[in-house]
């Protein structure tokens, strides 16, 4: 395994019939996923992109020995879907979902953690490795298979980010979307030991935005336990307090969660700052040159 | 996330039995007159205008009446006052009590915790961010046992409460708790607190909701919130727009790079004037809709910054070009566009075509909307 | 453990809206029969003794009524009936419905998941221990989410429900598993729980309480339960004590070395009349109350039986000793007693003063009662 | 370490300055326990038989290292205490309170579990280790150090047994009084485990009663798992159905968890079943004389 998904995940998407489910469910097995089952309640037995759909988690793990989740179903009845998979012990859930209340996402979180589970998400663009598995719904084409590892806040950011690491001539050994909202399953913390435990990743990219202090503990952990070169950028360093940036994370509230105080922390911690997002993939592109010359 | 105004606030607070000072919403001088005359609003009592901002009592927007006269002279001074950029309409009369001791109190969400958490600290009356950290003690809830009463009392000895306070905070943060769940709530805060004879009451209410959750909370739909009437309507339409200082206006899709697209501007010399997240949409209508919205903003310049992915580059061309028809040459804006991602061939044609040229790289492209805001780049 | 006669737990449903048949208790034939004149329960109807114990139908405890006469009739055949054991004194008489279908449901406590469990099974209106395993489904629900709403569907899909039906099973648990929590039911089943028309009708409904939790029930107290009359004047004092069929009263310190006495005594013939644990005490005065209502009991012998630890032997013998004294000499009875543990030589003086000599070993003491109330050994 | 406490236990008392609280404190530190602090409510800063009492578990924690904790609170309190001493960091609490609702129970169990804590209890007398902590009250003189291992459901039945194996010359390594809950935070298959790894017990004595599965599953469990000696033991044998006898446990309903089938799993897996609690000591002599032998 490179980190968290690889040839072995097996995927159940829950909420395949729908439209994001269906178009998604296609991208993921274009990029070589094991998608195994889909579901969605009432629509058991029929087919989605040659994918068996049915009514029940429990049932789809079953007969599919489905081993991990991507959740498109809408805000209302993500809690509902996420109890589902962890009750049939699903322990990786990718959170697709936008707009889920935070309260309920307090009871997913604890609730799945209390039984082993991780959730990637909410609000999040998901997780991949190339020439492995994905689960969510990062573009296809931005991938090529290398040793770079990325974890971003953002969606479409990454995207641009994972492409210009590819641009360069460079590839990724895994990239995870922590999605947008307060409330996350997987932070930067939880994600770094990820990465530094791979033995398929040389360096770190980390994209962090304004908003809460993921960026600060990240920093911190850097500190005391990545040795692994980590590659650094904020977005929102423009960002006027009290306003809520388009991710419902990203709000400098009461004086907290600015750029400058995370670019500060991760500096300290040792991770090469980026000022502009083009910048990132130079100073992979350099510290992967230096790497090779030791 | 939705600020309600004090008064609503109170009412919420009622309807779960938290105590509060007796007091009546009035708009007009003369309603403040006959709500202290008739006695539904006792006297002496204070008179506040209803804004969402803070800082309220140093801007005059708070004052005192020992009489109905008073209280209509008073509501007058305060009933029209432009506060922060937010004109006075209601005013919330409320008796003045016999205060022994101001308290804060508050329940959040402490994102890194992932928990609700209870903050209390016996400075209150004043900004809980100008109090020492030494006289301020979080308490997390977790949700599964709920409020444990072993953390009401610890919340009871750090404000310093016994006897008839103490019995009267454990029920207050009961009720506190089941509102703030109940209600989905991302603040409930209460400050000051006061001690007033043997219990305490509750003499503001800031609430702030999470409209997130407001598909199972129809009864939000008609209230109010400190958005400007763009935003509402972007709220409305489910595209994220927020109303800056500059001149340039920026569409991108997704929030972290609608940010570092700001944040590039600015290092350009330019002044991001809006932020409108497109989000994902494969949808043509949905971006001409947001161009519509960007022009009635009145930009200098508006940059077009999409990487492609939900979002194809060609379906954000086509509701480009369809938008730009619409939008009467009077009220144009020279518009720099960058797309690339999925369909960017595609994409970039139609642009083409309609005479539109996509700069590739996000540097130059920045550059050039900077210039052509007339910023220094 | 409280049973609830059936009205009462449909009292409790009433109060949760889960769906009832119209209906009402009645305690004479005259006011069965008004009951139905007046509308109150629409005809035909099925009227049905209140009593604790299952299986009243073969029993002849459920009847059927077309006419207000007929429920007279059927009412006063079934009132004053002995059933094992209970007389009797209350009727239910509700509508007989058009049912389509017989369903099973209930709501109680796996003790080895350690969570509530919810059970249904599409063969209801049979006791659900005749009904093969293979169409009972068992649905474990956390207490921390709650009962989810997959859950519900995965109820709906085993007894086989869709439409207007399913809709009302999901309303349905949801109230069930609300009122489970609130009035701490061990038990909640419905059974049968019935298809209606377009909707589920709750036809029984057995609640059983948990009477630990009566400190936040206060509405409790008055509730009559299958407890003997000596039974009920133990839990007042807060022993445990159970009337067997036996003629050996047995008197121990905690349930496992009570129930290890009885277990003992059956096997060197004898016959357990009452088990009473008188729990971990140090005051004498409750070991002459158990000791007096053991009296009541009229034992042809009495065993006790004590190893002491938090209840400390010097305290039951002082107890004992005082018992025996307020003990008509008509009612007393032959005692053997075997005292060991803290304070054993105290104890054992103290009896010995009273001319009641312990004998040390299990064994040998079993046998000794067992041959003093003329049993085999 | 024994089984779950040692020399380096140390007990903090929830409900110190009670009755029964005081009466155990005296007692847990005759047996040799550290008991390092106490708590209840408003008498923080007294002190109750040369221990230090406190307000709050937090605070006795703080100040003490209490890393175990002994309940004694009233059982409309013992939810919020049992919660108090998880919330502190507290990983092991013994819960000697009896008549605690079960759903109170449930609430107590999971959150602990999802805090990686371990409850013994409730309605139990806890566990004791001789020569090294008592956490409960069970009565010291019951007790001589040896290589016995004693799990048992019921209180008073339990010190005869051990009682009876110290009249016999052995000695016990650690017995552990599950309680007579249906709920219960420890039960046979979680403590079993213990004594099967635990290098100083030679033989385990298994004290079970009627009413659930928890003698069945622990007989599962021995069958798969446990390699040492079991002597087992049901009490119950002519308690009819559906009474509650004593312990809100001990009850027959529907059917299930009657003697016969107990008895019967625990044969079935291996153990010695003892037909009268007397015989329990001779059985375990008899294998302890066979283990020296070989």
């Amino acid at each position: 395994m490179t980190v968290l998904v690889d040839e072995r995940t097996r995927v159940v998407v829950q909420g395949i019939t729908g439209h994001q489910g269906t178009v998604h469910t296609r991208q993921m097995k274009q990029f070589g996923t094991q998608v195994v089952a889909g579901v969605t309640p009432g629509k058991g037995g029929t087919e989605v992109e040659g994918v068996p759909v049915f009514d029940s988690v429990r049932e789809a793990v079953q007969r599919t020995q489905a081993n991990a989740s991507c959740i498109f179903v809408p805000a209302p009845y993500a809690k509902d879907a996420l109890l589902e998979a962890v009750d049939a012990g699903i322990l990786l859930s990718v959170i697709v979902t936008e707009h889920i209340p935070f309260h309920d996402m307090l009871v997913m979180y604890h609730y799945s953690r209390s039984k082993g589970g991780r959730i990637i998400g909410p609000n999040c663009p998901g997780i991949a490795a190339p020439g492995k598995a994905k689960i969510g719904i990062i573009p296809n084409v931005v991938f090529h298979p290398g040793r770079v590892g990325v974890i971003s806040r953002s969606g479409t950011l990454t995207y641009e980010i994972v492409n210009g690491i590819k641009e360069h001539g460079l590839g990724q050994s895994a990239c995870i979307g922590l999605g947008g909202d307060p409330v996350v399953g997987t932070s930067f913390v939880d994600a770094l030991p990820l990465f530094q435990a791979d033995p398929e990743t040389d360096v770190i990219v980390m994209v962090g935005e304004i908003g809460g202090t993921a960026e600060e503990e990240g920093a911190e952990y850097i500190r005391h336990h990545v040795t692994k070169p980590v590659v650094a950028y904020i977005a929102g360093r423009s960002a006027p307090p009290g306003k809520r940036m388009g991710h419902a994370g990203a709000i400098i509230s009461r004086g907290r969660g600015t750029a400058e105080t995370k670019l500060a922390a991760l500096s300290a911690a040792g991770a090469r700052v980026a000022r502009f997002p083009y910048e990132i993939p130079d100073l992979v592109a350099e510290i992967v040159a230096k790497q090779a010359h030791r | 996330m939705v600020k309600l105004a004090e008064w609503r606030g109170k009412d919420l607070f009622r309807k779960y039995g938290l105590p509060l000072p007796k007091g009546q919403v009035a708009r007009t001088p003369e309603e403040a007159e006959a709500l202290t005359r008739n006695g539904t609003v006792p006297l002496p009592c204070v008179i506040k205008a209803q804004v969402l901002s803070g800082g309220r009592g140093k801007g005059g927007a708070v004052k005192f009446a020992n009489t109905p006269d008073e209280a209509r002279v008073a509501a007058a001074a305060i009933l029209g006052l432009e506060f922060k950029g937010e004109k006075v309409r209601e005013l919330l009369l409320e008796e003045k009590l016999p205060i022994a001791k101001e308290l804060y109190l508050s329940l959040t969400l402490d994102r890194s915790l992932r928990l609700p958490i209870l903050i209390v600290s016996p400075q209150g009356g004043v900004e809980i961010e100008s109090v020492d950290d030494s006289a301020i003690d979080k308490i997390p809830v977790h949700p599964f046992p709920g409020l444990a009463s072993y953390e009401k009392r610890r919340a009871g000895q750090t404000l310093g409460l016994t006897g008839g306070p103490a019995k009267s905070l454990d029920r207050l943060l009961e009720s506190l708790w089941t509102l703030f769940q109940r209600e989905d709530a991302e603040l409930v805060e209460i400050n000051p607190l006061a001690v007033v004879g043997d219990g305490l009451v509750a003499l503001d209410a800031k609430v702030i909701i999470e409209d997130d959750a407001g598909f199972r909370h129809p009864e939000w739909d008609d209230i109010q919130d400190d958005r400007t009437p763009l935003e509402e309507v972007a709220r409305e339409k489910g595209i994220a727009f927020v109303q800056l200082d500059g001149n340039i206006g920026v569409i991108a899709n997704g929030a972290g790079l609608t940010m570092a697209t700001l944040d590039v501007l600015k290092e350009f010399g330019g002044e991001p004037g809006v932020f409108l997240d497109l989000g994902g949409t494969d949808d043509p209508k949905k971006v001409t809709e947001a161009f519509l919205l960007m022009a009635q903003a009145k930009p200098k310049a508006v940059f077009l910054n999409i990487f492609g992915g939900v979002t194809r580059c060609d379906t954000v061309a086509t509701g480009l070009v369809e938008a730009m028809k619409q939008v009467p040459t009077a009220e144009r804006f020279p518009l720099v566009a960058r797309i690339r991602g999925n369909n960017e061939k595609e994409g970039v044609e139609i642009l083409r075509a309609a005479g539109i040229t996509s700069i590739p790289t996000l540097r130059e492209s920045a550059q050039a909307v900077v210039a052509a805001a007339g910023g220094k780049a």
